[in-house]
């Protein structure tokens, strides 16, 4: 079972490093997202799989019964879900001011904190 | 299991002293929402700003000084029992950051309301700062990897919000770049942490520093060449810094220098705690790497600030060339080569900070921010030519400058290495040092020296508003600069106490005592 | 057969139908043709997910998984009110501008 | 040497900073007199030194200590000896002299506190550098004189070419001092010592003694302007007069000649040393004297012949005899006093006549007699005619090498050649502009004003005294010195009587003879010369335009090649990196071999059991892959926004199925969230459809890809491949409840066990918050700081 | 959008949202949930209104800048971690008070106020953005 | 025995709803247009998802999750018309092609050439 969520994550990553390779800004922010869904899948997968217990404690006990899930890294992915989710959104409305000023979706054209027509530094002292 | 219970948490009642490691970090954070919500009161949340830094500032120094007189400090948050708890543990290099940075952070936001004038501050400009401020100071500060990425994403969103301020094209263009890349870093740095985790199942440092030895050395590599990466990528070395010219020079001047003596810094301390410090054994294996990473940054990045015209984007490839000098201390790691690249951090985080901040007044004076339309500075304006003079050999290592104690020490280091290695490591400093020598010369003839040239209109009068500030917290900053540069005794003495850590971090383990996790 | 065993089989039935109601569903997003039928159908596939969420509860007998469901229900209509503004917003405009 | 000479020694490496500091209130508070005032602190440091002469004399060498990183074993060591005495004393008597000449040459001069100011500074400097014993301080005195100097040469700044030569000064002399650097520290390394007075022979010893001779020469003769590194010293010449007085007489490019002197006892007198010396010295010595003969102007013939100067100065101490050396120290005081006396000399004219090239000068002697007098008593000097000091200098220099032998005859033709030369040289000084009929000058000739007198005549006047006193001489100057240099007591024998059966009053005869003839056949050899340089098409100082541009060219060309601006590059190389690192420190270590099926069988069918999935398991897995293929496939961007829910959605289920309900339940919520963002902010966009990629891009992208996402899986595969300690969750588990009162234990970790993370979280969305409003709010009328754009722009814009 | 259906449900699923997401928040301790995915769906309820009645309409309901209760979340939390300074305790250690109503007891802890605190944030901040991007961007933020 | 019986209930009522769902994503994408296939999701697919709601209500034989499953199944009874018909107006005012399949248009007969002219 690991194994195959192992290869899935491969999947996932692979999905998001094509994405961001794609030039415009929308499909690479898609790609952020694939390739944040995979790590997370890759932390959850990392601290092992437990089929069915939700790590929480039945009401009345003290300590779970039997085997639950790896809470930890379910911590962790919440964070990063989270952080994950905010960085997009940034992203998100600052590709689309992007857009706005610089009329350009595709990261080709998107040229003005460093010009295409660069000059030739001085020949001077 | 139950009988683990009782060891679950500290027993010991926690000085109220002990608060100062975790204080400038909550005191900032703090700071950040308490400005947010006076974000509309005007003048106000300067003032507060001021006063929550100047209190960081003295929990700082206060924890410097505790971290000198007696070995690391730590503190595990929620009393519970390192590794269960998030531990926050300084050493002598961490407070000494923390210290550098948020002394920059103060002449910055000083700088800045010179600058900005009569703004409100309703942009959440102040809020942003000490935000950016509080990720680094947990990233200084921080005892626990996961910690360590969350607050890399704080100082990263943080800057996210700086860079855009104003909201110029070039602003915009350099965000998407420095966004993206910055972003990809932390993802790079979590798929570590899930691996490393995965491995090792724990995340607190000094927890990792007595499991690591016993895990799979080939994964173990393979993590660390991700922190590589990850962190390579923060710190902008080579071939991975290409955000940091892209980006470093489109904000305004204050952001720029905040950004300079902040985040980069960050990354290449994050690589000397993470490798040198948690995972020795693949350096070493990574060693070939590490040794080809800092020549290129080292030199490449000088040849950029040769060719670049733009004043602040070829003080950004001076940024990088610095960054290549720390990594040469961290593929050297001897004492002195680990002493170096401390002292390398330290002092690229007051002189970068310092070197925008002029960079700042010089493009306030000429109205230009390329180089080829600047000229007659020297002339018109002596205080702005010696402060970035003195920079500019700091930045290049002349003595008695602060920047040359490191230089020495990483020189030392490279020379006294017996392979191959270090003699490259030695001559890619010199001629690193050469190249920024000519690069700094010649800004200082284009700009300074040079007659304004045909058709750009006569250095225009600063506005007087402001003026003292935007002096004052420049040349406070290049006083510092110069005054460590010609008393480094007491850096000596900080870094003769706190480099051995590094190599041998049984103090560092001590401090953060694993009582409740021994196996 | 227990009623516990009949639990078993069945939930398993209609988790297999659940799961395979979701693949079609998706079917229709792929294939369009226009955006509405895209939205339509993850709007579907919503519902369904949430069926899934409460099969998947009373097979694993965490009732709190219920709340997973119910705030499916709730907030799962956002996305499609999100992407049916779009969808008004994209009528065929002579000068080809956003609006 | 109580702490009184302590303190005194200490005073003068400092107070020449303290002065500079204070130069510019000085100039401004006492404004026509500031020369004189200031002139009074290098003077109070020559007297301060002059004390100093009789405890050198009787002990030999006074050091002193200030503590300055004990941490480090560092400390402000200083040595006074003969040689570093000989050397303070030169420099401070001469820059008394140049401060008072710089106020009345620069007078008017918008600049002149700052002037004053780097003036001292570099005096300051120079000081240090003699009296320095610790390496490290000679290395930073060394580099502030690099860039005092540098502020002195490119004070004229507007022109070009004074840029261009303090730039040049500035590299070439700094590429010498990091190999002084490199030195240092290589000696530190070998003997544990930055205290050069306590080397021995450790250094000649090693098996690195060659590496240490090569960062030490390279840092001598880059200040020292031996060929091939002399170009810089005539274009230095672009200073004001004084400045390329004090620097071309007696500080600056003598300071390789002092590191060469100071290293000897412990690095030369070996044969690479001699040999070395010996050759680059001769070599620099003619080519400098051959290149004074080819100028015109005054001041280049000065600064040409101050590189063979350096040269001959470099071959003496290459030679290393007594004589030679003894030869080496007469020779500097008598070459900075004639040197210094010459060129402020030349300044005079150029200042009152408006010229300083010798074939449009002459006969100025009549309206500049004072100046005559000076330059008259400098050349004689210069030509070494008896009862000056210059004489002794050649006679200390012959002395050592009459012994017959081949070598010895080869170097002694070298000296002669380049004495005679520059005695020719130095008639042709004094004559073409004094002598000779009355030549019309662009100013009317006159008098100068007396604080540009007071220099030449003083320095003329003392070479003379020094001339007529040799037991003084040898006495204070010649013993001491010597000592220093070699550590063993000579004795001096200096003596005014000429005798006329000794070879050497032959050669001296035989110098002046060469040197009138080459005086009469100035402008032959001078035609000669120009053609040689035609002929030869080129110079080292072009060699360093080509340099320079090129490396300016290079860095242009690797800089656009590099950061280009083009995201999707830098993305593919950060891509490529990621590949690298997860792939290939795993697989040279083996770590794939836990995957690989092992020869028992058992292994096997392990490896290749079906999963243990549930059907409807693995339709959600179908789901997320089908997912990723409707983004991957989607037409356009919000069919692929749409698709991208398919994926989350399944994504949730898969951490539902496996005991995450929480995860399950925030990745729902963001997954909706996304969604709704993405197509408010899409609403407000227009875009383009397609992905627009070439062919070969797709396939390098699709490659990258598939190469990160299976090195990523494997990874984990190998992670996986071990056990996970479980103590951390165990602890919580048991914890959670009975300490904690939770009984969601992975909400517990979030706000109790690991609060802190979840503290840094919500300040990431809060900053989150406000980065969203700083991009989007359209802020008060003026925009935040200005961050100053290119003047067009501004222009544009209103 | 202003359809007579979705603006009069508005009121109503914005209405059961809030309730739901307190909810959600408050037992987050105990079972699946907490401030974050409570503050989400609170969020999410702005946002539907916003896209029924406009975001300046949204804003003057929701009356407090949102960015100023996403701060006063941060500080609380970080108040909520301080309150242990008098403790004796390292930060961010939790404080438990029963508090006796009559028959229930009532459990106030610093977690809970943690809670509360990642709820506002969450809240604010995604209220922000979404209003942000619902309005034309012309106001004053 | 009751609660044999309420577990045999609770499963006829979750195949039931499966059964419910999967119908209604076949006939989306089956039926030839939008606005028939909105038949499909936006009645049988709610009905599905509630019948496994009820079941699970019946099934846990609690009162609160009962409750809470019943108010699950009224938010979507809530919700999924409102989508249902912001998606259909959305739709219906700003495509033509679909137009052809219609038989009758009643909101067009009603509001003149286009509603929102």
């Amino acid at each position: 079972m690991e194994y195959v969520l192992a290869s899935l994550v491969g999947c996932f990553v692979a999905l998001g490093v094509y994405l961001l390779l794609s030039r415009s800004v929308i499909r690479m922010l898609l790609g952020l997202v694939v390739l944040g869904n995979g790590v997370n899948l890759l932390i959850f997968t990392a601290g092992r799989l437990t089929r069915g217990a939700a790590p929480i404690v039945p009401p009345g006990l003290d300590q779970p019964d039997g085997v639950i899930a790896n809470p930890l890294p379910q911590a962790l992915i919440l964070t990063a879900i989270v952080i994950g989710f905010a960085m997009f959104s940034f992203l998100l409305v600052l590709a689309f001011r992007a857009y706005q000023s610089l009329d350009a979706d595709n990261t080709d054209t998107m040229r003005v904190a460093e010009p295409v027509d660069a000059p030739n530094p001085p020949l001077s002292y | 299991m139950a009988e683990l219970v009782p060891s679950a948490m500290i027993e010991t009642m926690t000085a109220a002293a002990d608060w100062v490691v975790v204080l400038p970090l909550v005191l900032c954070l703090m700071g950040a929402a308490a400005t947010l919500m006076l974000r509309r009161s005007g003048r106000l949340t300067f003032m507060f700003s001021l006063l929550i830094l100047v209190g960081v500032i003295a929990c700082e120094v206060t924890l410097l000084l505790r971290v000198l007189d007696s070995g690391p400090l730590s503190m595990t948050m929620g009393k519970w029992l390192p590794p269960f708890g998030i531990s926050f543990t300084a050493d002598i290099f961490g407070a000494g950051f923390a210290l550098a940075a948020a002394v920059v952070t103060l002449a910055v936001l000083v700088y800045a309301q010179g600058e900005r004038g009569a703004d409100d501050g309703r942009d959440g400009f102040h809020s942003m700062v000490l935000l950016l401020l509080a990720g680094v100071t947990g990233s200084f500060l921080t005892g626990d990897l996961f910690n360590l990425y969350v607050w890399f994403e704080v100082m990263l969103i943080a800057s996210f919000g700086l860079i855009v301020l104003g909201g110029s094209p070039a602003q915009l263009d350099g965000a998407v770049k420095y966004g993206f890349l910055n972003f990809l870093a932390t993802t790079f740095f979590l798929l570590a942490l899930g691996l490393l985790y995965g491995l090792l199942g724990t995340l607190n440092m000094a927890d990792i520093l007595r499991v690591a030895p016993s895990a799979n050395p080939a994964a173990m590599a393979g993590v660390a060449a991700l922190l590589l990466l990850a962190f390579g990528m923060k710190a902008a070395a080579f071939p991975v810094n290409a955000w940091l010219p892209a980006a470093y020079h489109t904000p305004p001047a204050v952001i720029s220098a905040l950004f300079a003596g902040l985040l980069t810094k960050v990354g290449v301390y994050a690589m000397l705690r993470s490798l040198v410090v948690l995972l020795p054994a693949s350096r070493d294996l990574l060693e070939p790497v590490l040794v080809a990473v800092a020549l290129a940054t080292l030199l490449i990045a000088p040849l950029g600030a040769i060719a670049e015209t733009n004043l602040r984007r070829a003080i950004g490839f001076l940024v990088i060339g610095g960054v290549g000098s720390v990594l040469a201390g961290i593929a050297i790691p001897s004492l002195a080569g680990v002493s170096g690249a401390g002292l390398y951090v330290f002092h690229a985080i007051l002189t970068m900070t310092a070197l925008y901040l002029v960079a700042g007044l010089v493009e306030r004076q000429t109205g230009e921010t390329d180089t080829r339309r600047m000229g007659g500075l020297y002339a018109a304006s002596a205080p702005v030519s010696m402060l970035f003079f003195a920079l500019v050999l700091a930045t290049a290592g002349v003595p008695p400058f602060l920047g040359f104690w490191p230089k020495l020490l990483l020189l030392q280091a490279g020379l006294a290495e017996a392979g191959w290695s270090g003699g490259l490591v030695a001559m890619a400093l010199i001629l690193n040092a050469i190249l920024t020598l000519i690069a700094g010369s010649r800004l200082w003839a284009h700009i300074f020296w040079r007659s304004a040239p045909e058709g750009a209109v006569a250095p225009a009068v600063a506005s007087r508003q402001g003026e003292w500030l935007r002096f004052g917290a420049a040349g406070a900053l290049v006083a510092v600069v110069v005054a460590a540069g010609l008393w480094p005794n007491g850096l000596f003495e900080a870094l003769r106490l706190g480099a051995p850590d590094l190599l041998d971090p049984a103090r560092y383990v001590a401090a953060v005592g694993l009582a409740g996790g021994s196996p | 057969m227990t009623p516990a065993d009949v639990l078993h089989w069945t939930t398993l039935i209609a988790l297999i139908l659940l799961g395979l109601a979701l693949l079609v569903s998706v079917v229709r997003i792929i294939i369009g043709p226009t955006l509405a039928d895209r939205v339509l159908a993850l709007d579907l596939m919503t519902v369904v997910a949430m069926g899934f969420v409460g099969a998947l509860a009373i097979r694993t007998g965490q009732m709190l998984y219920l709340d997973i469901a119910i705030a499916l229900a709730l907030l799962g209509f956002l996305a499609t009110i999100a992407l049916a503004r779009y969808v008004l917003t994209r009528r065929p405009n002579p000068r080809g501008e956003a609006p | 040497m109580g702490p009184g000479m302590d303190a005194s020694i200490a005073l003068v490496a400092i107070a020449p900073f303290v002065a500079a500091l204070l130069a510019p209130l000085v100039q401004r508070a006492a404004r026509p007199f500031a020369g004189w005032v200031l002139a009074l602190v290098p003077a109070g440091l020559f007297l301060l030194l002059l004390t100093m002469v009789e405890p050198v004399i009787s002990t030999g060498a006074i050091s002193a200590r200030i503590g300055w990183i004990p941490t480090y074993g560092l400390d402000l060591s200083f040595v006074v000896d003969g040689l570093s005495l000989t050397f303070a004393l030169t420099i401070s008597g001469i820059g008394t002299l140049i401060v008072l000449y710089s106020g009345a040459y620069l007078k008017g001069h918008p600049h002149l506190g700052r002037f004053f100011a780097f003036l001292l500074a570099f005096m300051g400097a120079m000081l240090g550098l003699v009296l320095a014993d610790n390496m490290l301080a000679l290395f930073m005195f060394w580099e502030l004189t690099s860039v005092t100097s540098f502020l002195l040469i490119g004070f004229d700044h507007t022109r070009q070419a004074s840029r261009r030569g303090a730039i040049q000064a500035l590299v070439i002399t700094n590429i010498g001092g990091m190999g002084l650097l490199v030195g240092a520290i290589l000696v530190h390394q070998l003997t544990g010592v930055w205290d050069m007075s306590a080397l021995g022979d450790e250094i000649r010893a090693s098996g690195l003694y060659g590496l240490v001779l090569a960062a030490f020469l390279a840092a001598a003769f880059t200040k020292s302007a031996q060929v091939p590194f002399h170009f810089w010293l005539p274009n230095a010449m672009e200073a004001p007069t004084p400045v390329s007085a004090f620097l071309h007489s007696a500080t600056m490019v003598q300071g390789g000649v002092y590191l060469l002197a100071r290293t000897t006892p412990w690095l030369g007198d070996t044969q690479v040393w001699t040999l070395i010396l010996v050759c680059v010295g001769g070599a620099t010595l003619l080519w400098g004297a051959i290149g004074a003969l080819r100028q015109t102007d005054l001041k280049q013939m000065l600064a040409q012949s101050t590189i063979a100067s350096l040269g001959l100065s470099v071959l003496l101490i290459g030679l290393g005899t007594e004589a030679a050396i003894a030869a080496m120290l007469l020779y500097f005081v008598a070459h900075a006093l004639y040197k210094a006396g010459l060129f402020m000399v030349a300044g005079a004219i150029d200042h009152e006549a408006g010229t300083r090239d010798i074939t449009v000068l002459g006969g100025l002697a009549d309206s500049m007699p004072v100046t005559f007098i000076a330059a008259a008593l400098a050349s004689l000097t210069m030509i070494g005619l008896p009862l000056t000091l210059g004489y002794f200098a050649k006679e200390e220099m012959y002395l050592g090498l009459v012994t017959g032998q081949w070598p010895d005859i080869a170097v002694l033709a070298v000296l002669l050649a380049g004495n005679a030369m520059l005695a020719g040289l130095a008639m042709l000084v004094l004559v073409k502009p004094f002598l000779g009929p009355v030549l019309p000058t662009p100013k009317s000739a006159h008098e100068a004003p007396i604080a540009m007198l007071v220099g030449p005549i003083v320095l003329g006047a003392a070479s003379i005294v020094a001339g007529v006193m040799p037991d003084w001489l040898g006495h204070t100057l010649l013993e001491p010195g010597t000592l220093a240099i070699l550590r063993e007591t000579v004795s001096s024998h200096l003596s005014l009587a000429i005798n006329p059966a000794s070879v050497l009053l032959w050669l001296s005869v035989a110098t002046w003879v060469l040197g009138y003839l080459v005086y009469l056949q100035a402008a032959a050899v001078r035609t000669l010369a120009r053609r040689f340089e035609a002929a030869l098409g080129w110079t080292a100082d072009t060699v360093f335009d080509v340099v320079m541009f090129g490396l300016i060219r290079f860095s242009g060309a690797v800089t656009r090649l590099l950061h280009h601006g083009r995201l999707e590059v830098y993305l593919v190389t950060v891509f490529a990196a990621l590949a690298l690192a997860l792939i290939l420190p795993v697989l040279m270590l083996g770590g794939y071999d836990v995957l690989l099926p092992t020869a028992e069988l058992g292994d096997w069918s392990a490896k290749l059991s079906w999963p243990d999935l549930q059907l409807y398991e693995w339709g959600i897995i179908a789901l997320a892959l089908v997912g990723l293929g409707a983004v991957l496939l989607a037409p356009n961007r919000l069919v692929a926004i749409v698709a991208l829910g398919i994926q989350g959605t399944a994504v949730a289920l898969i951490f539902l199925l496996l005991g995450a309900p929480d995860i399950a339940f925030t990745q729902f919520m963001v997954e909706i969230l996304s969604v709704v963002i993405l197509a408010l902010v899409m609403t407000r966009l227009r875009l383009d459809e397609r992905d627009h990629r070439q062919l070969e891009d797709l396939a390098r992208d699709g490659t990258l890809a598939l190469v990160c996402g299976a090195g990523v899986s494997l990874f984990l595969m190998v992670v996986l491949s071990g056990t996970l300690d479980t103590r951390l969750s165990d602890l919580f588990a048991a914890t959670s409840v009975p300490i904690a009162h939770g009984h969601n234990i992975v909400n517990v970790i979030l706000v109790d066990y690991r609060g802190f993370d979840t503290l840094g979280e919500i300040s990431v969305v809060m900053a989150a918050g406000i980065a969203v409003m700083a991009l989007l709010r359209r802020g008060p009328k003026r925009p935040v700081p200005p961050a100053p754009t290119s003047r067009r722009s501004q222009k544009a814009a209103s | 959008m202003n359809t007579v259906i979705f603006r009069t449900i508005t009121p109503l699923i914005v209405a059961i949202m809030l309730v739901f997401s307190v909810y959600v928040c408050l037992r987050g301790h105990n079972e699946p949930g907490g401030g974050f995915i409570g503050g989400l769906i609170a969020a999410s309820a702005i946002a539907i209104l916003g896209m029924a009645t406009g975001a300046e309409a949204a804003r003057r309901a929701l009356r407090l800048d949102p960015l100023a209760i996403a701060g006063f979340g941060v500080f609380i939390a970080g108040l909520s971690g301080l309150l242990s300074l008098f403790t004796g305790s390292p930060f961010m250690t939790s404080i438990w008070l029963y508090l006796e109503l009559g028959q229930t007891t009532l459990p106030l802890s610093t977690p809970l106020v943690f809670d509360i605190g990642v709820y506002l944030v969450v809240f604010g901040t995604i209220a922000t953005i979404a209003l942000a991007l619902e309005g034309e961007g012309e106001e004053d933020l | 025995m009751i609660a044999a019986i309420t577990i045999y209930a609770g499963c006829g009522l979750l195949l039931l709803g499966a059964v419910f769902s999967l119908i209604a994503a076949i006939g989306v994408v089956r039926l030839p247009d939008l606005f028939t296939r909105m038949h499909a999701a936006s009645k049988a697919g709610p009905v599905g998802a509630g019948l496994v709601l009820i079941a699970v209500a019946v099934v846990s034989g609690d009162v609160g999750v009962a409750l809470r499953a019943i108010v699950g199944f009224v938010f979507l009874l809530l919700t999924t018309p409102v989508a249902a018909h912001l998606l259909a107006r959305a739709s219906y005012r700003t495509t033509d092609q679909l137009h052809m399949n219609m038989v009758v248009d009643e909101l067009k007969s009603k509001t003149g050439q286009n509603p929102d002219a």
